[in-house]
């Protein structure tokens, strides 16, 4: 199963995946795109990924996840252009019981955002353009001037 | 001398002007000398120092011998979720 | 706008609640009636409240978690018979950031589960019928004998 | 002496057979006086000594006076979410 997507992204079927009769706890968390990143107005992103080792990368996170917390975790990642207030990502755990459950919503999601190689380029409604950096001075670091 | 194809994603990609470039090493290359090579490619200069190297999807140390024959990868700072 | 609600929750019109576009991050818990309970096969259960009460609980709940973090909050609790699998109730956090979102997502759960007056009754595969007491021995109190 | 009119919920009204009970106390009757009438009536017995009492929705302390036109109502262990 691909856990890169291109186009919207779905909660149901992730629900689904994760739902059981012993699983009294679902615990969901939608990453949005905003409408401002580093002080501009954000028009648009899109993501792009080094496509076979981030699903890897997400396959060891869910299978360590799944290892360290008594749940299961359902979760999927969109690709390409993503339109302000469409999700970019979704996780969803099942557990028996809601404190599992949300411990291990958190270190999935900390997981997805340190260890996947997966990229975000903004496209600002000033026009500009820039890549998404945390190690960067203001998170971003602008694209090359188009020649 | 090996060539060894190296996959640069995002800005790296970006600063190079292409999704792979090759270049020639002897054959039991460094991380190190690999990333000092892809440095004095023509846009290679803004490369960090230290980039995040990845042969088969796992990390590369400075000092690690490359494989020619693995899938190497350089990759900006993450930015998902 | 009521919290108390007969039949199936859903979680898409609470979603939409919390949503904006300067909301990057979106939590969800479900609380689903599990197929067990204290060594028991759970068959259903149903819930009862003091319904002026538990309304008035749950808008405090939501403006107290909406003062102490910057968080949007919306959430729904059923009323009445619930089968197994389905959701008892639901709690959505919306946020700029998600560690906020997660935060109050746990304080809004824990309140309404020490705060909100309601009653669940849990009928067994065998037969038996209890009341749920979590300040009870086992958690459970058998319904006195029909006469 | 006053008419003290008292919701009873779930395994409580249960436990005495009615959604809410009657008692007649002096007008200003206290929390724990009003507590140990219930407790007197039939299926009372297993009442707490120290139940959960709200007057118009706020918890009440043992001591406190009671207001007979003010809703009251005896509250089980809650067991919501």
């Amino acid at each position: 199963m691909s856990f890169l997507r291109i186009g919207p992204l779905l909660l149901a079927p992730l629900l689904e995946a994760v739902r059981s009769p012993e699983r009294g706890a679902i615990a969901t968390f939608s990453g949005l795109v905003r409408n401002h990143h580093a002080g501009s107005a954000v028009q648009s992103l899109s993501y792009s990924a080094y496509q076979p080792m981030a699903e890897a990368v997400f396959q060891t996170i869910v299978s360590e996840a799944e290892a360290a917390f008594p749940v299961r975790i359902a979760l999927v990642h969109r690709l390409g252009e993503v339109p302000v207030g469409e999700a970019a990502v979704l996780v969803v755990v099942g557990s028996a019981h809601r404190g599992a459950a949300f411990d291990a919503l958190r270190w999935v999601i900390d997981a997805v955002k340190g260890r996947v190689p997966i990229w975000k380029r903004e496209r600002y409604v000033d026009g500009r353009e820039v890549w998404v950096d945390p190690t960067a001075p203001g998170g971003i670091v602008p694209l090359k001037e188009r020649l | 001398m090996t060539t060894f194809r190296v996959l640069l994603f995002a800005r790296y990609a970006e600063l190079l002007g292409s999704e792979w470039v090759e270049v020639l090493l002897p054959d039991d290359a460094t991380a190190t000398e690999l990333i000092d090579a892809l440095r004095q490619l023509p846009g290679g200069a803004l490369l960090p120092a230290s980039p995040f190297l990845v042969m088969n999807h796992t990390q590369v140390s400075a000092t690690q011998r490359l494989d020619s024959a693995a899938e190497l990868a350089l990759l900006p700072p993450l930015a998902g979720g």
